[in-house]
């Protein structure tokens, strides 16, 4: 049975409840589901955050991801897998970025939910800029992100 | 070739796509933004430190080693801050 | 302020939207909400399973939850913490379990929702009675989730 | 001393709890175990495996030499498998 996979670019919203009822609704193979969501703050290292604007690359934005949900397929054992990665302006206490992962067990759930995240940071084409007090700026990547994807770069 | 550019690249060069015609000596990623940065004050200034520019061919991220003999289309873009 | 922490025990299902907005809702400082569902499987290593039932111990169960809560909170900078846990009779397909942190940076969020699952595993007292085809059997532990809540014992 | 019992402990015993008295000699969760073993053949069956027993004193895990004295509530069942 092929699994699932849903990639996603979008101005809207989306709806983890949803979201989470298309990898489970009808089926009694899924033990567990990890999402994570990513939201918007108000407040980045002190700086105010009044809003953001997330740029993307269209068309890459969805092959990049799409390489990494294959790579994630191929080394757990997943029953469905979802990316939502919102573009446009947000504002803060609102979502930004949704995955979801279904497996047979926890371990594998958790762990491809880290990796796609991992991976969406440092490599999945999206900049955000900041609306702040001073003004706007290009928000600068995190060195921790790219450490935290390096973990799993296959030895 | 086309040529796209992304967040602080396209605001510093004012432009989101063009079409460029680089000579047969230019033969890598690296190259390129070599050539590109001697193209006017605006790409100098996009170009001016290489080590933050992240490059992709046809929708897939290279490094500045890569050729872009055959290309269709070549990105340049700051350090991705998705997710 | 205080970091918010839900732990209920209860025989009905839970609502993941509602408790994923209880942490979220009228704040900014929320960046990253990991959620693992823990999900009842109509089959058990090629058993079929009609049904679990899940026996607790009132009392210690909410104290054992409650004690690795306050780890948690004391090992990881987070915003708020949700753990819910059904008890009684489960129908494959079912919600188990819940588990929802809030924190302002994603590695927090999923290293404590990871921690918490483990030991929701080996050390809150709950016993699942599986339902099939050759009637019924109490579930025996695994050691595999020794072996992952032991990750996490401080050196 | 109150003594509870869960999941197959509870089953095989044929009761959830009961009061009990051990003598002076029995001062560990360990003792206990052998003492209650001893009271009969639904109670040599549940504790015929000590290794597979888990004990709490008062809603706190404990080991096989943790100390009785003072327990208001012990409790047995096995290992546990929440989550």
């Amino acid at each position: 049975m092929p699994v699932p996979v849903t990639i996603r670019l979008q101005e809207a919203d989306f709806d983890v409840s949803a979201e989470i009822a298309a990898l489970t609704r009808g089926r009694t193979d899924v033990g567990a589901v990890v999402n994570f969501i990513g939201i918007c703050r108000g407040n980045d290292d002190g700086r105010t955050v009044r809003a953001l604007t997330l740029e993307h690359y269209p068309g890459m934005a969805e092959a990049e991801i799409g390489r990494h949900t294959a790579e994630a397929l191929a080394r757990w054992p997943l029953t469905g897998l979802t990316v939502i990665h919102r573009h446009g302006r947000i504002e803060p206490g609102e979502n930004i970025v949704l995955v979801v992962t279904a497996s047979s067990h926890r371990e594998a759930a958790f762990q491809s939910a880290e990796f796609l995240m991992d991976y969406l940071k440092t490599s999945a084409p999206f900049w955000k800029r900041e609306e702040g007090a001073q003004g706007a700026a290009w928000v600068e990547a995190r060195h921790e992100d790219d450490k935290a994807a390096a973990r799993w770069t296959k030895l | 070739m086309k040529v796209l550019y992304f967040a602080w690249v396209r605001e510093r060069i004012g432009k989101a796509e063009e079409i460029v015609d680089p000579p047969a000596a230019v033969q890598t990623v690296g190259d390129l933004i070599g050539w590109m940065a001697g193209r006017g004050e605006e790409y100098a200034t996009a170009f001016a430190s290489p080590k933050t520019i992240r490059a992709a061919i046809d929708r897939t991220h290279v490094k500045p080693e890569a050729a872009i003999a055959g290309a269709r289309e070549i990105a340049f873009f700051p350090p991705m801050t998705g997710g």
